[in-house]
């Protein structure tokens, strides 16, 4: 159960892929485009997935949902890309007021990256959080 | 909080990290929102004065 | 962040343990706050519409 | 480096101290009482000690300040006792704008409990926090 202790290695890994655009809040039950960067440092697989995890998950089974991260046509190794996910809104949270975050899980079940936060939040009229 | 199962040291550094990325952002939303939360006291008191003195100067206007 | 001395994986149980905790309270603080925020801009609204009538009103006691 | 892999066991060990009342603020350069509670489950040891941390710290080394935590006088085992300690201001933070937490730390180096965050903020006529 215990890994090798390389964590100081394993700790710059986590950053090998950038989430973009990452909103506050997105609507539940409506597509969701998840943008992200495939740095140099990561060779991708076409067995790495991209899960929407709540915040404070322990584990890369604690996944709420997930889809494949395909391998990008023409991809040239060590090149950095830019990648678009789409999931659909059948799969996605309700309105729970949990935070969850998009994380990048390699082949072998390592993070790769971790995105800041968002909520899955209902349309409201009185909802005015811009200034 | 009902798993139990053991984690392995990479997965709870992993874990960890993303949950520090998670923190960092929700400290960073909880200290804007205090300020704009600021900002708005600050706007009300001003409005909530504003209404007072005009009160004051209607009535001022009715009694004279 | 300059720190890479390798650390034990009861340690990073236990500061991982330490900043779920640190987390949930800080979410619950930015959800009250963002509340108080949506409470105050529709304070802000409502004393911003009084004194545009007001201001209406005294238009016209000073036009008619 | 790699300790032994009972992390379950370890996980409910976290909470066998309990901070009480812990404000969200504290006044730098101000003696600030801490309050805490030894459960039963904790034997405490004279060389126990509370720190007070940086949120997101590592290793319990990182802690910013510390006091020992003095084993009650007439102690009992297995029974529940409220302790104070008083952290004199010259040695705290200054209002830096970080959240620092409390953590006991056994003479083992293993950490029992961890509070809540507070941050050390400066008193200012125009903070005015409450509703």
């Amino acid at each position: 159960v215990v890994s090798s202790p390389n964590s100081t290695v394993q700790a710059s890994s986590f950053a090998h892929v950038i989430f973009q655009n990452v909103a506050k809040m997105y609507l539940p039950n409506a597509p969701l485009e998840c943008h992200y960067t495939l740095t140099p440092y990561i060779k991708p697989h076409s067995k790495d997935w991209v899960g929407i995890f709540k915040v404070g998950w322990s584990t890369a089974r604690d996944y709420y949902t997930f889809l494949w991260s395909p391998v990008p046509d023409n991809y040239v190794e060590g090149t950095s890309v830019n990648r678009v996910l789409i999931f659909q809104g059948y799969y996605l949270p309700n309105d729970d007021g949990e935070f969850y975050q998009f994380c990048y899980v390699s082949h072998l079940g390592e993070i790769r990256g971790a995105s800041t936060p968002f909520q899955f939040r209902a349309a409201s009229p009185t909802d005015d959080l811009l200034m | 909080s009902g798993k139990e199962s053991p984690v392995s040291a990479n997965e709870s550094i992993a874990s960890h990290f993303a949950l520090v990325t998670a923190y960092e952002d929700i400290k960073k939303r909880l200290k804007e929102t205090e300020k704009e939360n600021a900002v708005l006291r600050r706007r009300v008191r001003a409005l909530e004065e504003r209404i007072q003195r005009t009160d004051r100067e209607e009535e001022k206007n009715v009694v004279g």
